[in-house]
């Protein structure tokens, strides 16, 4: 099954040619003390119906739930057309457009792809995606500790509570390069007077996100703008989805955030256990040169024909090598690809009433929780389409019984430490009609009576 | 034309759109957007054919025969494709309790298992997502065990100076710095004695790949080994080349400590344009303490879980949010496990095969080779040097003329070490036929710049586009759409 | 290149075929295959490769404007194929008990009621497998009412001139002979002089399309229905136009009897190059018991059902081994669902908005209307016999033209009353700013017949191949390929 | 939800070009006594998010069984392959190619596939599909009529059992152009002597399906030369799929069939409850202008590259009108697409292997019911891959009790008769490993019990 076409003929006349009597020849140069003979750990290969066979058996051991969990990762309604276009053998099969002329199909696409994502941030420029939100994150600190001329300070202070995990990635990619991390832990708002009180030294950037992880909506402004008179540069962290609603990081403050990123995945990719999801990043034009990842730039050919070819190449690791922006090669082409016809399909009306349903479909939860006896919703305003709420006994426990009743309640906050164990981050998105909300509610009663 | 020329202002895909009963939102205005971004307003059909008609514009693997050295761009089965984009696996949040998730993890657990078959390593962990996180990943392992030795002088990487881009950089990234080591023109072998020069107590390791980017097996690979680890340095694999030695030889018995694989190449998951790939690390005894996290662990039950931290102290830590590139993972599985053991050995025999048969048949053609010498792994290396000369012609124009054939170019001028080099990989999934039809367009080309070269400067003339600025377009850096 | 071509022999796409243990077989040797047939032995990569490659050389609603008059190729919407293709549709055995069918019933069921409220006609069988199929059943109808009411002497169907040509075939197919009846040339409504003077005692039915196949509407229908109604024949509706009328007038309140629908026309069934499509027939009261079965019911309790002759005993039978093309009919459920009573009504109103437009549009241009007094349906007329006549250029030439332009060429010469036409259908998917393009690309093509009449004549020059001997076809009859 | 790209401006420029105030002019010629406004009758639209919710509603209506149903539909492993590709957009929105040089990838997938079935049916030449396999079978009927010109007769000897449902479709079709058929019971062989006493007058054609309804195998030599020998034309009826095991019908007897015929499906296509499918035609060269459907021939364009276009139009109804072989126009494309697609992958040998491993897998059940007690294999040899077997009470009932144990356990042939209230046929094809046939029996023993 190794999908081969060859035939002992084929493989004869090949042998031949070269000169050899048999393929064990082909690798006489390879000390015999380390060779072997084959695989005899691998059963041997199945042929695709056995295949089909095999994977419905393994994925039934896969329940899907209905979903109220967000905490990084979105569901949203996915149009059909997205993944058809994307799965077209052009796309799916293509490599990175090194040989611009015959790759013009994915180089507009990222051109596309830069244009919506840097509007959408209020940026002027955004490169062709990075693996994921988190490592977009890491890149974006790395990227703006090298941009900022104006101090040597490779300090990085995260403004407000932000996701676990992206911290613990942040950490693992950046802490080799000195950067130090300091974490303030602000009110809800995100009020500049906690962290002014906090941030003493000088200091590269400041992380700032939006919502933040708990679901709440930050003063993006006053930090910003307390950001820029420390000369510090401020680095948005951002939900695609809801800058369909929300100010563009590039109007926040007096002069707008210096680099955006965040995780893609809600724009058009399925959730699927957690990837290929895509992490994305845009900045002002000024600190394009340390932007890491594949840029595309427009440009003519012979016949003064419009096309579009990478540029900025000299700042990538295959011509620049060790002093490169970021080692970052194959980044997540389809998933941004996917990201763009799924923007295209959405346009600027579609993408903002997704955030608006979405948002109305969790302040109409709230509005189901206010009924539910010994369930206090922690955050009830302030929110965009996430929110927190205190259940009477472990997180845990709960949304265990509510998963046995089909129901993915939630986050369970208890990462954040023990004063959080009894709390879930709770998300509705417009995938959800009434009746789902009302399942939510059903299900979570019943689990708490039976915890 | 751009999508957002065809834009019409109140234009849109009206079965997209979530249908609101109003638009009041409980948010402080002051947090609200007061502009409009600029995404297209376009309807449904003008957006499918806008896309349908972009990607006509590209080569693929599905349209195109793709010799990319380095890349192994085989054939990307339908059916992996197909099973992994079943609901049971789409329709999962990563935050569902291991329970829900049982398929997936199983997937992920058999995978890891064959990854280790395969390389000869004890551990593994796939969430890098591509190669070069790979790389990172086991870059920082070794720093890991170092650190953890109280060995902090150890503040060198050598790389080869035939390395790939990403394994600088990386080295870079985990707060080393490079050190160059030569390749012999002749055999493409690494120097021995220009490595003994290097290795020293500051050596903390060395990043090969093996077969190099040269298209040739590393024959001392052992001495290399012995002496790295000698010097008290580690020896990182950079499994690009996986493709060359499966069922052959193991990176693991070779003497590595840690390697990445990337099954975007080896396991034949679609490239995507540029993405996404996987990345997974593996390593050896000495470092798989230090894995990232998660890794997927069976229970004496039989229940898959996933385990961070709390299980693996010493780990790395995580690079990506959730599991790396899941899908890209489930894909993987499926290709290795529709291959089997046998499979994959064959794929590599006759991968070998066919680089062989193509640097054989090119050579006879006339073409001059970068290492005559020597046996091809899965992919060569010509030079066009002789014909540069002659002729005035580069290995680009060589590249731009194949195009108009309806071949992608090979990679060019990579590994840097050979001058107007190609470097030629065919994969094992194409056909004696397919590769004589490269040989003809070859010498069809040499052809043309006996008779013709400055027509032949002239290419691609068939394509969407002929040849295309790149000073100019990093210079106007025009780089978003504007009115 | 052919497919046979790339045979090579012993080649496979190895992952397709059953794995055998041996291969010996139960059956009398007299009956086995001696020979080995034409099919090739590619592997899978070279078949992917081969049909991708094909595929490009289509047009297609994907890719291109396709105005092609009398078949709405209007967009297929992508959601219908996707949420048709679930596996809950496609493994089902079409002999599995109604219980475990209950939902592909329900969709048949509600598109019977779908049917029914647009065409004002009270009963409908889906089973049809295409308009030509629907249109057999409806003739068939006609005879089993007159036939069971011992009506022998009806052996005439009576069809105007302008008819599609599927009608006077199927009335024949049906055994009765065909009556033409003439179209007035300035209005395109039917000559009333001339239909009194075919009806008669001998009339077993007419075939209309309203709006016709002219593009207008056909406004003395009443009286018609009235006419052939008095003369004791029945009425036929040819619903190939229903694009133009939905939520507008209903063939049952014009006094049709009975009627096919094209749900690959109306309803956006992809017409997969050639098929598959569906034309289930309406029919009213007078009628319904002669439906071809089976038809779908729900029974008191909810339960839906195929009912076939048992409760149908006056069928004309069954026209396909199951039930018709139903994953067809599921795509057009969906479509119907999505769009709503309102969204057909608008698609109805916006596909005549775009074909008054364009025609009002070619008109200012310069070319000359069939019938310039008219308001268009969902389509219009224009001829280039003025232009024919001056430059000698043909409606084939202009048709050949538009197509290096990437747009789609209108039905041409059809129908066949009006010289050098072309039968021109926007459909309402298609943007006031693609039409433009179409008058553009029409003005340039007009402005080609002045300055160079003769290049015009070569078109196409930009497709895959130029224009085709199709007498050399039908003359070497070479219909199959052979070494 | 129309799909429709008008905005209001859009529409208020167009109406003002075209000279009318509102779009209800447009529609001023329709007699206001039979105008409507609007479709009252049925609910709004909705949009894709909402339909995805609710087909999953309906579509959980739908019971996927183990399969052991044949009776003219067959389920076999498909390939991904084969539906991404005919999935592909030029493939599936497309038209009839008529525009030749704007389709050449149809029309050579139709001249590949005339090439495949017609080699696959021992034919010359093979139309680009008919409607399904009973509709083909009608179409072959008139077209024998037409084309035997030795005889006036219409009558057809049908020689063996056939689907009882092509016996009922094919009198649909045929019966208003004077056919007369003949069904002539013979045994399970299909010997030429039960023909030669029953079908004493002239005749047209004479129909010989192989395998027979009952999946038993028939003596198709004898029966094609004597029906040779009387002037009558040889129909066979056939599954394309046995093809690569059996005799084509070109071969059989001394100068083989006429005319083949079939349905198509298991070529690749979905069981999917019963259609789309296709029926496929081929026949000798001297009939072809007897042919009904659509035929691609090899041409050359103005510059003598090979081209393929339509031919032999004149015998199609927009050509011929009343006089055409046949009223079909659109036929079943995209499925022979499908099937084109399908015999590539499997190559002869492939096709071949599917043969013997559905044969085999038969042969294997029959093994296994024969432990079954009450159980009696009415066929137990001289089947291909379906056969009869008889059960202690009525097949309906077992079968019911079968389905809700999971598996379609086969096809009720009391749609023959009452003496066939207690027979099963049995189909199974490569698809089924020994687990399934295991189960198949299991499943079987217990609904016996139960019934
Ligand atoms: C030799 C080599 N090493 C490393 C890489 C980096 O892999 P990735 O692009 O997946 O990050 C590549 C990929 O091009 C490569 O060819
Ligand atoms: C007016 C008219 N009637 C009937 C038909 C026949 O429909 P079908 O091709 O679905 O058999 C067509 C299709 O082209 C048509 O345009």
């Amino acid at each position: 099954m190794s999908f081969t076409p060859h035939t002992p003929e084929d493989i004869a006349l090949m042998l031949n040619s070269i000169g050899i009597d048999s393929v064990e020849q082909l690798f006489d140069e390879i000390p015999s003390a380390i060779r072997i003979e084959g695989l005899p750990d691998l059963a041997d290969g199945i042929n695709e119906m056995a295949m089909g066979r095999e994977i419905k058996k393994i994925s039934a051991g896969n329940k899907n739930l209905l979903n109220f969990i967000g905490a990084g990762a979105y569901q949203h309604h996915i149009p059909s057309a997205v993944w058809q276009l994307a799965g077209r053998g052009e796309l799916l099969t293509a490599y990175t457009p090194y040989q611009a002329e015959a790759s013009q199909g994915s180089l507009q696409i990222i051109f596309e792809f830069q244009t919506m994502i840097a509007s959408l941030c209020g940026m002027d420029v955004a490169n062709a995606s990075m693996y994921d939100g988190a490592s977009a994150l890491a890149e974006s600190i790395l990227m703006a500790v090298r941009a900022n001329k104006k101090t040597t300070s490779k300090k990085i202070v995260i403004a407000d509570s932000i996701h676990p995990c992206y911290l613990n990635v942040m950490n693992s990619i950046t802490r080799y390069q000195g950067i130090e991390i300091q974490c303030v832990e602000t009110d809800r708002y995100n009020d500049v007077n906690t962290l002014k009180s906090a941030a003493h030294e000088s200091f590269a950037a400041v992380v700032l996100p939006q919502p933040n992880f708990l679901g709440q909506l930050t003063r993006v402004d006053a930090i910003t703008d307390w950001a820029h008179q420390h000369h510090a540069l401020v680095i948005g962290l951002v939900n695609p989805v809801t800058l369909g609603l929300l100010k563009e990081p590039g109007s926040w403050g007096a002069r707008g955030a210096d680099i955006v990123c965040g995780e893609g995945q809600p724009l058009g990719v399925p959730l699927a256990g957690g990837g290929p999801y895509f992490g994305f990043m845009a900045c002002k034009k000024q600190f394009i040169r340390q932007m890491p990842g594949r840029i595309v730039g427009k440009t003519t050919d012979t016949n003064g024909k419009t096309g579009y070819c990478l540029t900025l190449q000299a700042r990538e690791q295959h011509i620049r090598r060790s002093k490169a922006t970021s080692n970052i090669c194959t980044n997540q082409g389809l998933l941004m690809t996917v990201a763009t016809i799924y923007m295209s399909l959405l346009g600027p009306q579609g993408l903002k009433n997704v955030a608006i349903k979405s948002h109305q479909n969790t302040a109409r939860l709230i509005e189901l929780l206010n009924t539910v006896k010994q369930v206090h919703c922690v955050y009830a305003d302030n929110f965009c389409h996430e929110m927190v709420i205190q259940v009477p006994s472990s997180a845990k426990s709960v949304l265990k019984k509510m998963a046995d009743r089909g129901v993915a309640g939630g986050y369970d906050l208890a990462t954040l430490g023990q004063a959080w164990a009894d709390k879930l981050l709770v998300c509705s998105t417009e995938v959800h009609n009434e009746n789902d909300l009302q399942q939510f509610i059903t299900v979570l009663k019943t689990a708490i009576e039976d915890v | 034309m751009l999508i957002f020329e065809k834009s019409v202002q109140g234009r849109a895909a009206q079965a997209q759109s979530p249908h609101l009963q109003k638009d009041a939102v409980r948010i402080d205005s002051s947090l609200l957007r007061q502009t409009k971004p600029c995404l297209p307003e376009v309807s449904e059909l003008e957006t499918v054919r806008h896309f349908t008609n972009l990607s006509r514009k590209n080569f693929s693997i599905d349209t195109n025969f793709y010799p990319l050295g380095s890349c192994t761009m085989k054939y990307n089965p339908r059916a992996a494709h197909q099973f992994a984009s079943d609901e049971k696996f789409l329709n999962q949040h990563p935050y569902i309790d291991d329970d829900y998730k049982q398929g997936t993890l199983q997937c992920l657990y058999e995978l890891q298992h064959t990854i280790k078959s395969v390389t000869g390593m004890t551990a593994v962990s796939l969430t890098p997502m591509a190669g070069a996180q790979g790389e990172f990943a086991g870059v920082a392992m070794i720093r890991a065990y170092h650190d953890e030795r109280g060995d902090k002088q150890r503040e060198e990487i050598i790389v080869p100076d035939a390395a790939h881009g990403t394994n600088p950089a990386t080295a870079f990234m985990c707060g080393y710095k490079v050190r160059e080591v030569a390749t012999l023109s002749d055999s493409g072998d690494v120097d021995l004695t220009a490595l003994k020069a290097v290795l020293s107590e500051k050596t903390a390791g060395i990043m090969l790949t093996n077969p190099s980017t040269l298209g040739v097996f590393e024959r001392k690979i052992k001495e290399i080994a012995d002496l790295t680890h000698e010097a008290g340095g580690l020896l990182y694999y950079d499994g690009a080349n996986l493709n060359a030695i499966m069922g052959k030889v193991r990176p693991g018995d070779m003497g590595f400590d840690v390697m990445h694989l990337n099954l975007h190449k080896t396991f034949a998951t679609p490239h995507g344009g540029g993405g996404p790939g996987a990345g997974p690390v593996a390593a050896n005894s000495k470092l798989a303490k230090y894995l990232p996290v998660p890794v997927v662990q069976k229970t004496a039950t039989g229940r898959y879980i996933l385990v961070d931290e709390t299980h693996y102290p010493h780990s790395i830590g995580k690079l990506s949010t959730f599991f790396g590139n899941t899908g890209v993972l489930i894909r993987a599985y499926i290709y290795a496990k529709m291959l089997g053991g046998n499979g994959l050995t064959q794929a590599s025999t006759l991968a070998t095969l066919n680089a062989n048969y193509l640097m054989t048949a090119l050579h006879k053609a006339g073409f001059t080779l970068a290492y005559p010498q020597r046996r091809a792994s899965h992919e060569f290396i010509i030079t066009l040097e002789p014909e540069h000369k002659i002729y005035g012609i580069t290995a680009l124009d060589v590249a731009k003329c194949l195009l108009d054939r309806g071949i992608h170019a090979p990679t060019m001028y990579f590994p840097l070490l050979v001058a107007e080099c190609l470097l030629i990989e065919p994969t094992e999934t194409e056909s004696k036929q397919q590769l004589d039809e490269f040989v003809d367009a070859m010498i069809a080309i040499r052809q043309m710049m006996i008779e013709n070269a400055e027509q032949l400067k002239q290419a691609p003339q068939k394509l969407p586009v002929t040849r295309l600025d790149e000073v100019k377009a990093a210079k106007t850096l025009d780089l978003v759409w504007s009115e």
